[in-house]
């Protein structure tokens, strides 16, 4: 079986076309407005890693929809998505792989304006949460305030689809939302809001998971690991130019995605360099447990209807230059 | 005898790809109470216009008009005007375009069933009220429209060439109505025809128009007692009339 | 021959849907086509079974919005159109307003709009009116401004008042035009609740569809559109029906 | 008093433009307003400003992306309404597929459609195409129909061909439904520009609309929408222009 | 001399609102080469759906019609139809829809222009090439609408009341026009009028119907010789035919 339904052979994808260089030209879908979660990617690709490697990659933005089935079908080579996203898609069928955990530990947490006091989970009682909709979130929301002890039917959640956290806070219309340190909480900052920030990793070993992942597919990885390498070493190397110099990679960030905030994605960065790497030893490295435990939570509370076997779903293989 | 429609020194002249047409030029007309005066003149000479204007439908005119001493207004209109072409509402039945006039004015009650009932009946427009305008010939159309024109209720009539479809017969049938309602119901008719004996039979005056820019070029008063019949059509008299119009229109 | 306006016979446009998908299905096995890519209508009915309540749930939510929202939108609709067709002032004024109001992507201003407005009703109905109103404002004013300028003469000369003209004339006159608005609007309504939910919703088929398609399960998401695709064909089918009733005349002229 | 369908004095929808642009800044200012939640018109244009390169670069993109789907969708739309009000089976057949086609959410299906038509320019015009091909379809198809029936008999007994009915009759009489139409389809060009490029895009005002929101930058979000809707009117404008030409005998009529 | 329109046992009924309307009844027509034949009746009588039916535009009728010995085709129409409304199109001008029918033949070439031009002028029509249906009077659209029958270049000519809104002069000029066609062209003319005098001046023949539904009441053949000039308006033959044909009318 191909991992493509409509007539597409995997392998040469007819996107892998060379481009005038003899460069191979490859697409790489984001999964959210450019930002510095991704800004290993925008490194390689200024300061010509990717071109080193031979590859000439066109960084695309989605809509508002998740890109995976673009990387599932190859429609894109590679792609970026979460843990959870990689979970659904495996669960259904897509034969999505997790190259890299950009960012070690999970960032995101719940903020709140200071003179709310939302200090723990247990402050969440009696409070307004603001989510955008999904039911997964409003599942973890409950459990972080049952693990610390409250009531979470005393959480009244409201969702706000896509406003954003700080507005909405502003206008009164919520108290606390699950934001991510690295963009809202330093976004506010630069507001001026003073906020009260609960990082998820601290409240649950489940919940801190990896977001977000670069991924490719199963073909990819089969048939084409040569690209898969070159790309990766590209990108391993950008993600490593990004810890050490915050600033210069913020400019290449903003070289190529002029129409963000500057203020914030240098603060951003320099905020998320120790971040990328953190407490793993290399850059990119995936657990199992993390992928099993998160997993295994989905599985207990019926999001998923079968368990997925975790060792497909990620690779380390492809990061240390390939040892 | 009170004057019911003066009009003086009209003159209109169109403006049509940037160039002037002149249409009107110095008409001067007198109409009487309970008179009827008719219009005759070649085709296209600018009768129908003096019409429009009367009704209040062309602005940009020169000349004085004054209706029951007044000067005509240009929003409202104080005659029942029956245009050259039959307008009926397509998405109404023939009964419904006829008592349009009634509804305009909230004076549908009983009464004026039975009364718009009779009149149907004597236009020979009987079990064709629930026809649409599409499915009734043209000659129904135009009685039709007539019947529209009497129900306005206004005691002065304009009809621009009410009888051009009709047969014969039916336009003597219409044309002994006429003068029936004008005596009965003391109207006041200022008519357009092509046929000049039915200017002489009807009317008290006939204007003469020529040809485009039309002024008068022939008054004459018909002085044939009223209520009049039929046989006044073979007296010489009638004769002497018909020669003067038609050398006036040669 | 006369046969006015009629999107034909019912039961041809039925077989070509069947058709239509019954190849679907069979286009979808024969390449093997993978369900997160375009599932089998096989694979979105049997969605319809086992998220059946579900989606009833969601549907309830989501019609109740799209039918307040068109209902106010086609009041509105027909007010603007009545002030702009009656005022000069008011037309050249509130036309460019009313047109930019088209303009303005909705998924952007969506969360100001909650911020504005706040979260609930509000917000929504702002969204799906705002979506709904235009086509049939547009339409219903040229409309009304292509009348038998004839007809409306004769009206002057009885003294009918601008109202009566409006009624008597315009107003039926301008129906064609006006029935082409709602067809559009219609197509557009239950869409229009869907982005109304984006203000922040707990539930409708907006919510099921984004959900469903965030846990990569494209055949509830089909089966969600599947819902919105019927509703929508409902609210045709009833303007339908509602137009021949009222453009009979039309037939027969 | 026979001036016909007019959308005014645009002097007086300039006016009113700018009367409407004071009071926001106003508004703004007096309320303190926070730019995040409702930049005042100064910050937009500042933004014009600093970001005008970066904006002209998105706009030609977008435009492009436009023009080029306004004509496409144009040319589909009168072929289709060719078709349908040709053959009575076609119109059976596809009217409902063209009805349905408009209550699928286009951002939910982007993604599907790249994977089948790929990134770049195909999927784009296919999204911008099923934004604007509707309107006009819809109306002109309604237009088609409505013409006279007394006119159509008369070219029949000069024996005119089909097409000859056609050109001299039927597309003459549909031209009011059609401008409708193509107003309505320019309002929404630019839109389908935008979402086209949810499918997958480097540049576009779509993409700088995304870019500038997540970064909480509303003022260059504003000034992003601002041109989307300058460059719609521009192209009603430019419709308004070519109707004006086109029914200049209904003026007199 | 050919046959060249049969009409036998033409019957045709209309059905509205469920009810169904007798118009014709039994009729018989025939009209030899270069024959101009009058059909004259009542309002309502069904005489412009004896043409509509000619021209194809009405299905649904019994009896059987031939035309040149062929049988009628609902799908094609060999005439020179002129209906009784006339049915200009409000966007083109009035040459421009004078030509139509040229331009729907595909015969627009320079020397059709001249030929164009000078009926115009005949038509008294100059000068108003580039009006709009909207700025001419009544009998200018008349006339123009005859003018494209003329050029719809059949040689048969069905014209339902063509001279309706012509005043007598402008008539006189259009009968005496149609007479030199008649002649010139070797046309063959049905012709609907309401005028008698009118019918018996042009005709070779004039068919009398009745009412609704209606049947053929009177056949009478005219035997002045062509060509005709007005004297023969006033000789006793005339009065004679005249008599006669109210008689039956009546
Ligand atoms: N709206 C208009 N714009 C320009 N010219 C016009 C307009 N209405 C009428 N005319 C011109 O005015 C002249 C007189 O027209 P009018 O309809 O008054 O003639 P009429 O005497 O009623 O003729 P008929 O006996 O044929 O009805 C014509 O030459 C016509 O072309
Ligand atoms: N489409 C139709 N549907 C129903 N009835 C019709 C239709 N067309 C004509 N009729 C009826 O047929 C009858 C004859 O109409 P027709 O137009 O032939 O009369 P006509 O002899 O030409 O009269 P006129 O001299 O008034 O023009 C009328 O009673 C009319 O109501
Ligand atoms: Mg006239
Ligand atoms: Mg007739």
């Amino acid at each position: 079986a191909t991992s493509c339904g409509i007539e597409r052979t995997p392998s040469p994808s007819p996107n892998q076309t060379s481009s005038a260089d003899g460069k191979q030209k490859i697409s790489f879908v984001l999964d959210w407005v450019p930002n510095t979660n991704h800004t290993g990617i925008y490194v390689a690709k200024v300061k010509g890693y990717f071109a080193e490697e031979g590859l000439d990659v066109d960084i695309i933005q989605p809509g508002e929809s998740s890109a995976d089935q673009m990387v599932a079908t190859n429609t894109a080579q590679f792609g970026i998505s979460y843990q959870e996203g990689v979970t659904f898609a495996r669960a259904s069928g897509a034969p999505l792989v997790s190259l890299a955990a950009v960012i070690q530990h999970n960032t995101s947490g719940f903020g709140s304006p200071k003179d709310k006091q939302i200090v723990s989970p247990k402050d969440f009682e009696g409070k307004k949460y603001g989510g955008w909709g999904s039911e997964v979130e409003e599942a973890m929301v409950r459990q972080v305030v049952k693990d610390a002890g409250g009531d979470p039917d005393k959480v009244q959640i409201v969702t706000i689809g896509t406003a954003d956290f700080l507005q909405a806070c502003e206008t009164g219309q919520i108290d606390f939302a699950w934001i991510f340190e690295g963009w809202d909480f330093i976004n506010a900052a630069n507001k001026g809001v003073e906020l009260n920030y609960i990082p998820l990793r601290e409240l649950s070993e489940t919940f801190d998971y990896y977001t977000p992942v670069i991924v490719t597919n199963e073909d990819n990885i089969k048939n084409n690991p040569e690209l898969v390498k070159k790309f990766m070493r590209a990108v391993e190397k950008g993600y490593k130019f990004a810890m050490e110099n915050p600033d210069e990679a913020a400019e290449c960030l903003l070289q190529l995605a002029p129409e963000l905030d500057r203020k914030l994605v240098v603060k951003s960065q320099r905020f998320l360099a120790s971040k990328y790497q953190d407490d793993a030893p290399y850059w990119g490295m995936q657990k199992k447990e993390v992928w099993e435990r998160y997993m295994n939570w989905l599985y207990e509370n019926k999001f998923i209807d079968a368990p997925i076997d975790v060792e497909k779903a990620f690779t380390n293989d492809f990061l240390q230059n390939g040892q | 005898m009170n004057i019911k429609i003066k009009i003086e020194n009209l003159s209109k002249t169109f403006k049509v790809n940037k160039k002037p047409l002149e249409v009107l030029n110095n008409i001067n007309i007198e109409v009487y109470e309970n008179q009827f005066v008719s219009l005759i003149g070649p085709s296209g000479c600018g009768k129908s216009t003096i019409f429009r204007i009367l009704a209040g439908l062309e602005k940009d005119f020169s000349g004085n008009i004054t209706v029951n001493g007044e000067s005509i207004k240009a929003s409202s209109c104080q005659f029942g005007y029956m245009p050259q072409k039959d307008v009926l509402m397509p998405w109404r039945t023939v009964y419904k375009n006829i008592i349009l006039p009634l509804e305009i004015n909230g004076k549908k009650d009983r009464s004026k069933k039975t009364e718009v009932e009779n009149l149907i009946k004597e236009f020979g427009l009987e079990g064709f009220e629930n026809f649409y305008p599409g499915e009734i010939s043209g000659g129904m159309k135009q009685r039709a429209g007539i019947l529209r024109t009497f129900l306005m209720e206004s005691d002065i009539m304009l009809l621009d060439e009410p009888f051009g479809a009709l047969d014969a017969i039916t336009r003597i049938n219409m044309q002994e109505w006429l003068l029936k309602v004008l005596v009965e119901h003391k109207k006041t008719v200022l008519f357009i025809t092509h046929d000049i004996e039915e200017a002489i039979f009807l009317s008290d005056r006939v204007y003469v128009l020529s040809g485009r820019p039309a002024h008068v070029i022939k008054t004459l008063d018909i002085e044939f007692p009223r209520p009049r019949d039929r046989e006044v059509l073979s007296s010489p008299k009638f004769l002497e009339y018909k020669d003067a119009l038609l050398k006036a229109l040669l | 021959m006369k046969k006015f306006r009629n999107i034909g016979n019912p039961i041809y446009s039925s077989i070509a849907v069947v058709v239509f998908i019954i190849v679907w299905e069979i286009f979808t096995r024969a390449k093997n086509i993978k369900e997160y890519i375009l599932p089998a209508p096989s694979a979105i009915l049997n969605e319809f079974i086992t998220s059946g309540d579900l989606l009833l749930h969601h549907s309830m939510v989501t019609m109740t919005e799209t039918v307040l929202g068109f209902i106010l939108g086609l009041v509105l609709a027909i007010l603007l159109s009545l002030l702009m067709s009656s005022f000069k002032l008011f037309r050249s004024i509130f036309y460019p307003f009313m047109f930019l109001s088209q303009t303005i992507p909705i998924i952007v201003v969506a969360p100001l709009i909650t911020v504005w407005f706040g979260f609930g009703l509000v917000s929504k109905l702002i969204v799906c009116v705002l979506v709904v109103f235009f086509p049939i404002a547009l339409n219903l004013t040229e409309g009304l401004s292509s009348y038998d300028k004839d007809l409306e003469e004769l009206l002057m000369c009885m003294n009918a008042s601008k109202l009566q003209i409006f009624m008597k004339l315009k107003l039926p006159s301008a129906l064609v035009h006006f029935f082409s608005g709602l067809k559009i609007a219609a197509a557009y309504a239950v869409m229009g609740a869907i982005m109304s939910e984006w203000t922040g919703a707990e539930s409708g088929l907006g919510i099921f569809l984004t959900r469903s398609m965030k846990s990569f399960r494209t055949a509830a998401m089909f089966a969600d559109i599947a819902i919105i695709s019927i509703f929508s064909i409902l609210l045709f089918g009833l303007i339908k029906l509602i137009e021949k009733r009222c453009i009979k005349w039309n037939v027969k002229g």
